[in-house]
């Protein structure tokens, strides 16, 4: 879409709009103030470097602090840049910052954003293309966001703001410069919602973040081939919108799962899991997933591609799937 | 016994080393006769660090912990009745028998968590210290942690970053001179003190075993930092009697000298205070005794509290992952 | 079992075997030399200060010192204590160590081995009883191994040690207590085969490290009730023997994956969405997993016993499949 | 030009410095002609330091650099042919493309890794001192890093760790001034040496940009560490005359004063060593401008190889994860 508002701008608005509503929220990353990434561009003009703090490059202080500061008073947004950086302060998030509610019995609740660029951005190769939203699901106590379009982009980060838990808001490294209309209502305003992006009759495409649009696409050549396919983006990963899936299933009988994360233990391999185990007596054939395999992200431009979910590789499973290879 | 702090402290300090000390016994004794569910790390000996830091601090200011934390718990305020009810997993302790030994937590005396992983409470403490700046509280936080743990990256990590901002906070290294079993000297190079000095951080290291200099020295260090002077490191010299944890002897081997335990044992800070404040006339024998008896039985009542506590429901296991969703306006 | 060797001797005897062959091997631990979990136990005075050495509390470093130390030949064997502090190091774990063979184009081999204890002691609560092995296998590029006997526990930490890349070795911590025969069978010293531990016609367990014998237990039980069930212990969780499982279920029709790790992106469920996909056609009933819910490990030893797998649940989940309930 | 270091090895850390400046420009070419994918940092302003810490080190000895490290992967003994097919993701680049600007390794060369995450090479480096001590070699390692890395906590626990057992490893800090975008002063409180000094670790802080001091002063340091002296620090201040990354000026304002970017390039490594050689007679303006234009077409050639280099096959993608099993006896 070349109308409307960029992705990193309409995150930008989410946190502005939270910073305007209530004065505990505090920015925390590095170069924040200036903003690598574009999602937190003006924000020092407007909010001054009280509430939009330069970071030293020490990441898992940056991350523990904000589970301190939260614990005091404050509903710290955390910048990591790149979500490769999430495995340097990984102690914090999965020890203390998933953990410490539960671990007091409930007498702290922790309202943090941890925020980043996510997934392979064009050869960035493989410190900077990781996709950990698996690893992060997998510790239970964080939760875990990946908006597929500029509207989600800021709805999801005012919502995960407001969320009084750990929230980590992934954003597809490839979206930052795509644009789109924001919805104003406010009903879009909420985590674990999932999202039906187009309703169709012979198979249910689960697909994550980026691949959102090319399942779109897909679905469209598709389309002309009388293959009728449903898109569901769960939009929140963790906890995700099981119902909005099952649902699906029931009436489609089809279910491919779509992630950008690795094959196993991947996020794809949770959701077919799911629908496996849930859904059985409505499958009409075998649940599939479609992700990336077992490998760091190569950095020439054509091995990436080769690994990497796209729109003709949706149509061939689909095909697959339907019995029309 | 170094330094001058008031008398009511001091009496004050003393009842809560003599709490600590009576806690931390019963403890042991149920852990051997095998009532404690899980491993415990205790502090006897090492009480005069607890106290007097946390003496030097108001309700509201905050501190984090480690693994052996009973002690900084009690100090800040903590219920020994909810503490022995955590320790027995029972639904009148502190987390609902969620957290245990290692991650007693009592938001409502500042004390923000004992903690499992070893240097982990250092950021949080450093974010309790940034939110109280931002806030313009006048509160100060404290991280309280080990020898072992100044190996810990973080640590330094948090140096720079609260000197560069000015946090009120306090590093409390509590060196027992033993990480886990080995000598501290074998693995770390350099002392504590040196280690703050590249951030330009105020450091003392000073004789844990005093009540009153490390209240002394911790009250001085507060009031600057709540006065905005900035963060400080204070190294508390002491030694734990028992074990790096209970049950350890079966697989430790003798890595303390007898002799080195021996001699840190006539340096009881509880006696050395009780020394002082007789020969101030500020307590005398009877009182003293007296004392330590009431702290005992609060203790033996704290236990039969915590017996008596029932175990928490089986479905409070899958609560508080989560705080329920307010924020949707 | 009251016979034979200790788990964690067995690791011991796996440890010093490689170390005699192999003068490069060298172990670095915190207290590696006094063994706190009793698995580097003797081995300092065997191998001296200068291959059992002592570390300072610096995990980070630890682990990426084993990656430079492997790059400079050397065979580095970290004991890291508790598998919760893998976190500590996910840097070098996840972006180094199961990076850098790869970045490099083949360049370098690393065969270094992690290893600490897993999972629930009894009450060690949330921070010492993470099972972070979906975690690991998720990176790709470590290998990861789970023992469920003295014999595996020996065996496969002598391969472990021999093999060119990261592997990391998760020790049960419960079982580091229990004994059993060694087998000699060189055969026996190998990754990625999984073991037919009880053939049956019913069902197939899938059950991963402490959980085998459950199901061993279970299976009597449920063999009083006509119940068959196969049981597989997969013994390398990463990459895992997928052969033998799709057999089973070929035979079987039925699948149970019970593992010990939570079940969002946990491994259980990886296995359970490969075999829906792979061997859809063959299921009977629909495929389930067993295994934590997405909490925090509480420290109640009622509360760890109800989150935790036991042999009751594995047989109240086979007979409900068996429609038994 | 302080300091002495013999004709022969000037000459050779002047081409060098040529070379690693002509890569720089040309790879600078292609970006902004949109042919190099991904994004790139380049060292230009920053030759000397690269240089003349590896023309103090044999091929044998081994080091780890950073996010911008080509400099470091020419001076170590690199091929810039396979630079620049690696650049360029082609099969016969280092790692076959699958490695890219931050991730060229050659350990043909001693060269363990170039690196995406800032502070990563450092306990990496650590490594392979521990093993060459262990393997009583006398290879020295040595660690490349920005003031930015010098926040991170691992360089404090190597420090320690290197310290403890008196590993033959030097760090060198590039103090180029800034992390990213924003200047380290504002970021980091206390010097580089000051963050040695707890450790017992000798330290000392020199021009970056001459050729001479660098490779004179890591010189011995190397020497002293090759003969058990322990690890050193070398800080080298410098300055990157462009910006954090390629292509960055569309977001990154104007975070640099143009008069310090004007101040530091007129006092380009390259020239002032270029006009020391002249002075003291041990190179022509002719012979100079010679070895300039055989360093750019080497690098021009390298190119041209690196563009005529096929694309590696698709399914390169898919090996390399792990090595073939060859350990079951
Ligand atoms: C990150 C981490 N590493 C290792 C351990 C295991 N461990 C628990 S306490 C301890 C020693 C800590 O020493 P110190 O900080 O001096 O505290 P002390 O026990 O002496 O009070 C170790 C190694 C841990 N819990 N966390
Ligand atoms: C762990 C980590 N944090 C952040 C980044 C993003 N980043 C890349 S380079 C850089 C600054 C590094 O500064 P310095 O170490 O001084 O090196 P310089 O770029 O100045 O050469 C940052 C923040 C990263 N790659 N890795
Ligand atoms: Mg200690
Ligand atoms: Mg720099």
């Amino acid at each position: 879409m070349n109308t409307g508002t960029y992705f990193v701008t309409a995150m930008r608005d989410g946190i502005a709009q939270a910073m305007r509503e209530d004065k505990t929220v505090v920015l925390f990353g590095e170069d924040a103030d200036k903003s690598v990434m574009g999602s937190t561009k003006g924000l020092i003009e407007e909010f001054g470097k009280e509430r939009v703090i330069n970071m030293p490059l020490s990441e898992a202080t940056m991350v523990g602090l904000a589970v301190g500061a939260a614990a005091a008073g404050l509903k710290p947004i955390i910048d990591l840049m790149v979500s490769s950086f999430f495995y340097i302060t990984m102690d914090q998030i999965a020890n203390q910052a998933a953990k410490l509610r539960y671990m007091s019995g409930g007498q702290v609740s922790l309202p943090i954003v941890y925020f980043a660029a996510t997934g392979g951005a064009g050869s960035a190769a493989a410190q900077h293309s990781e996709n950990p939203h698996p690893t992060l699901a997998q510790q239970a106590g964080i939760k875990v966001v990946i908006p597929s379009n500029s509207s989600d982009a800021k709805n999801l980060m005012l919502a995960s703001i407001r969320d009084p838990n750990p929230v980590v808001f992934l954003q597809e490294a490839v979206l930052g410069g795509s644009r789109g209309p924001i919805s104003e209502d406010v009903e879009e305003i909420r985590l674990s919602v999932g999202r039906l992006v187009r309703s169709g009759a012979d198979l249910t495409v689960f697909a994550v973040g980026r691949t959102v649009a090319m399942a779109q696409k897909a679905a469209e050549v598709l389309e002309k081939e009388n293959i009728s396919i449903e898109i569901i983006d769960p939009r929140t990963i963790y906890p995700w919108d099981k119902q909005i899936v099952l649902s699906s299933v029931e009436k489609t009988g089809r279910f491919l799962a779509v992630d950008t994360s690795r094959k196993t233990c991947g996020f794809g391999g949770e959701v077919l899991a799911t629908v496996a185990t849930e859904a059985f007596s409505c499958l009409k054939v075998a649940p599939q997933r479609l992700c990336p395999p077992d490998t760091p992200m190569p950095f020439a431009p054509h091995l990436e591609k080769f690994l990497s979910v796209s729109e003709e590789k949706i149509i061939l499973q689909v095909r697959k799937m339907m019995g029309r290879s | 016994m170094v330094g001058e702090v008031d008398k009511s402290l001091s009496l004050k300090g003393l009842r809560l080393m003599m709490r600590i000390r009576s806690f931390e016994e019963s403890v042991q004794k149920l852990f051997t006769q095998g009532k404690l569910p899980g491993f415990v790390h205790l502090c006897i000996g090492q009480e005069a660090v607890a106290a007097g830091v946390c003496l030097a601090l108001e309700s509201t200011d905050q501190i984090t912990s480690n693994h052996r934390g009973h002690g900084h718990v009690i100090a800040k305020g903590g219920d020994v009745k909810k503490m022995f009810a955590e320790l027995l997993g029972k639904s009148d302790g502190y987390c609902g028998g969620k957290g245990g030994s290692m991650h007693i937590v009592d938001f409502a005396s500042g004390m923000l968590g004992t903690n499992g992983i070893v240097g982990a409470g250092i950021p949080i403490a450093t974010g309790a210290a940034f939110a109280n700046k931002y806030l313009k509280s006048d509160k100060v936080a404290v991280a309280f942690f080990g020898d072992g743990a100044t190996n810990q990256g973080v640590f330094f990590e948090a140096m720079n970053m609260s000197a560069l901002w000015q946090l009120p906070i306090i590093f409390i290294v509590e060196n027992n001179q033993y990480t886990e079993w080995s000598r501290t000297g074998d693995l770390s190079v350099g002392t504590t003190i040196s280690r703050a000095l590249p951030f330009g951080i105020r450091a003392s290291s000073i004789d844990g075993n005093d009540f009153i200099a490390v209240r002394q020295t911790v009250g001085e260090a507060v009031m600057r930092a709540r006065a905005g002077g900035g963060p400080e490191v204070v190294e508390c010299m002491t030694y734990r009697w028992h074990g790096h944890n209970e049950g350890e002897e079966a697989f430790a081997g003798h890595y303390r000298p007898k002799e080195e335990i021996e001699a840190w044992k006539k340096r009881d800070p509880i006696e050395a205070l009780i020394v002082h404040l007789i020969a101030e006339k500020i307590i005398s024998p009877e009182e003293v005794e007296k004392m330590r008896s009431e702290e005992k039985s609060l203790v033996d009542r704290a236990y039969e509290f915590a017996v008596a506590s029932k175990p928490s429901d089986e479905s409070e296991a899958l609560t508080d992952v989560f705080a329920e969703q307010g924020g949707v306006k």
